[in-house]
């Protein structure tokens, strides 16, 4: 495979970020100088012209973007429409049970039940609008967000209340139990986050 | 060497591993309480989870390593463990086969083998694509949680951290210095099948020998070659 | 504003969805004919190359997907900040195998021709979505669930369908099948070993 030119590296880069992404990230990410980075932006921005594409490059917030040219924002909206949401992976139905049964619980708190950084899968859940924060543990350092489960989150399972699923007590022993309600209560032993969430095409898995 | 309750000195120790990541406790918990199989935890890429990790100037370094060798060598020796027919008796089989059909069903695995290996070919072509990051939140409403999976999740999570039992694994009688050692030597007059090097032994003691050649495979000092299903096992000295 | 050309429409759907969008939910959500959309695609398959473009745009699962070109994903991956997932192991490959060719499958049925319980492997390949299940045996008793290669597998592959794989029995010569045939039938021998190959210690006991 060739070398890839820098204005190839910079658009795949745009390709997988939803926010603007400054000048600097841009080089450091691909490695460009600042002159090929300027020079391939003038390239794409031109190709992503919004006279002559779909996809548009835009210059917002002190970044680059790509997003869709607002004159197709119908068919946008159509799609958005009908398309079926993804499904939840099982690290994502973990993280929901970790919250509707032990819950309101901090990112950190899912992540210690679950024995992995949990932050990716609660951040899609968050987006996806099926946790919210709903305060903050102000007994913890940096009183870090309380998540719960949400009114979409209900409608999602077709539950009225969250009284309408199995009692914890029906699905693990009392042992299980208690070991979990510990690990809750320690507070992180090693001052070390768990490690990262595995290999697990979370969220959008292509 | 045991896989009791140990020492906090790994409590630190996360691995990464295909089947499993998160605490290195934990996964021996898992394999104990037969949530993962033995046989599909690669001890090599352990080990070298392992030594990346390791810190040999911090204080208890010798404790860790004390610990891990003792787990890591009882891993080997469980996962030899699966290696005994007995073992899978109650499992997959109810009736003897007749060398017809066992003929017919290793043909069958020897295809879907060769499936296996074009399918590495076409996700590691493959690897290396990402999808677009600028998706639209769902519609609201539009959603679906299924409650069952949910309580699967909540059990699979929860039960996660309970010390297993380890008192049905009976005591480990071998040693894998010993037969490393009997594999080195046979092995110092060139390539030995296992069939040869085994002769004589019980089934506990082919077993482990196995391991042993296993152990010793991954310390890059032997090759084993097995090219087909059922097809004799080869131990060869490495370059 | 102009009136947007078919494949800016199709463009900016494209963007929008991290699945492949197939070819009727195209037309739906652009409004645009069969014989308008696939001229566009054709279109857009020529500007989204991966020899020229750092996007391409691949047909796999039966639709269109934008992506990043491979060459570009050590940039990508340096600005996500997350390593490549770690390849699959042996024994998911055939497990992956196994229902790919002789499914829909229960988790028995793949252990059974693997020879070794493949539960766990199994559970991995849900967790990553590459393994769905379908329906249920009702035949076996407890009617096991079915198995199926999901979307995702399709789409990992580059495969555009099941279809889209060499049949097993081109992977295997009918020579290499006697062998294995005759070694079984006949008393397991004292037989010349075949000349070593690789180390092929991983995956099954036989």
């Amino acid at each position: 495979m060739s070398e890839p030119r820098p204005e190839q590296l910079i658009e795949a880069v745009l390709l997988v970020s939803p926010r603007p992404i400054g000048n600097a990230d841009l080089r450091s990410a691909t490695g460009l100088s600042e002159d090929q980075t300027s020079a391939a932006l003038v390239t794409l921005l031109e190709r992503y012209s919004p006279r002559t594409s779909g996809i548009v490059l835009r210059e917002v917030a002190g970044g680059y973007l790509l997003s869709t040219n607002p004159s197709c924002s119908a068919a946008v909206e159509r799609f958005r429409e009908e398309a079926r949401p993804a499904p939840l992976s099982g690290a994502a139905h973990e993280a929901l049970a970790c919250v509707l049964y032990l819950g309101p619980l901090t990112r950190a708190g899912i992540s210690r039940v679950r024995g992995v950084n949990s932050d990716a899968v609660v951040r899609n859940l968050i987006e996806r609008g099926l946790l919210a924060e709903v305060g903050a543990d102000r007994e913890a350092p940096g009183s870090p967000a309380l998540l719960a489960v949400t009114d979409e989150f209900l409608a999602a399972t077709g539950a009225s209340s969250t009284a309408d699923f199995p009692a914890l007590e029906e699905l693990v022993s009392p042992e299980e139990l208690a070991r979990v309600r510990d690990r809750l209560l320690t507070t992180t032993g090693s001052g070390e986050p768990p490690p990262a969430e595995g290999p697990s095409y979370e969220g959008s898995p292509y | 060497m045991t896989l009791g309750p140990q020492g906090r000195a790994l409590s630190g120790f996360t691995v990464e591993l295909d089947v499993y990541s998160g605490p290195y406790e934990w996964l021996l918990a898992l394999i104990l309480k037969e949530e993962l199989e033995i046989f599909e935890v690669p001890l090599r890429e352990l080990v070298d989870l392992y030594l990346s990790s390791r810190d040999p100037a911090s204080a208890d370094s010798l404790e860790r390593d004390t610990d891990f060798a003792g787990s890591a060598a009882a891993l080997v020796l469980l996962k030899s463990r699966t290696l005994f027919p007995a073992v899978e008796a109650e499992g997959v089989e109810d009736e003897p086969l007749s060398p017809e059909e066992l003929a017919e069903r290793l043909s069958g695995y020897l295809k879907v083998r060769r499936g296996a290996e074009h399918l590495r070919e076409r996700f590691a072509a493959n690897a290396g694509h990402h999808p677009s990051a600028h998706t639209l939140p769902a519609r609201r409403g539009r959603q679906r949680v299924r409650p069952d999976a949910l309580s699967l999740a909540a059990r699979r999570a929860f039960s996660r951290l309970l010390e297993p039992p380890v008192d049905h694994l009976g005591p480990i009688t071998v040693t894998l210095q010993e037969l490393a050692y009997l594999i080195r030597r046979a092995l110092a007059r060139g390539p030995v099948s296992y069939e040869d090097l085994t002769r004589g032994m019980d089934r506990m003691n082919r077993a482990v020998a196995f391991a042993a050649a296993l152990s010793l495979a991954q310390e890059g000092h032997v090759t084993i070659s097995q090219p087909e299903p059922l097809g004799p096992l080869t131990l060869a000295p490495s370059r």
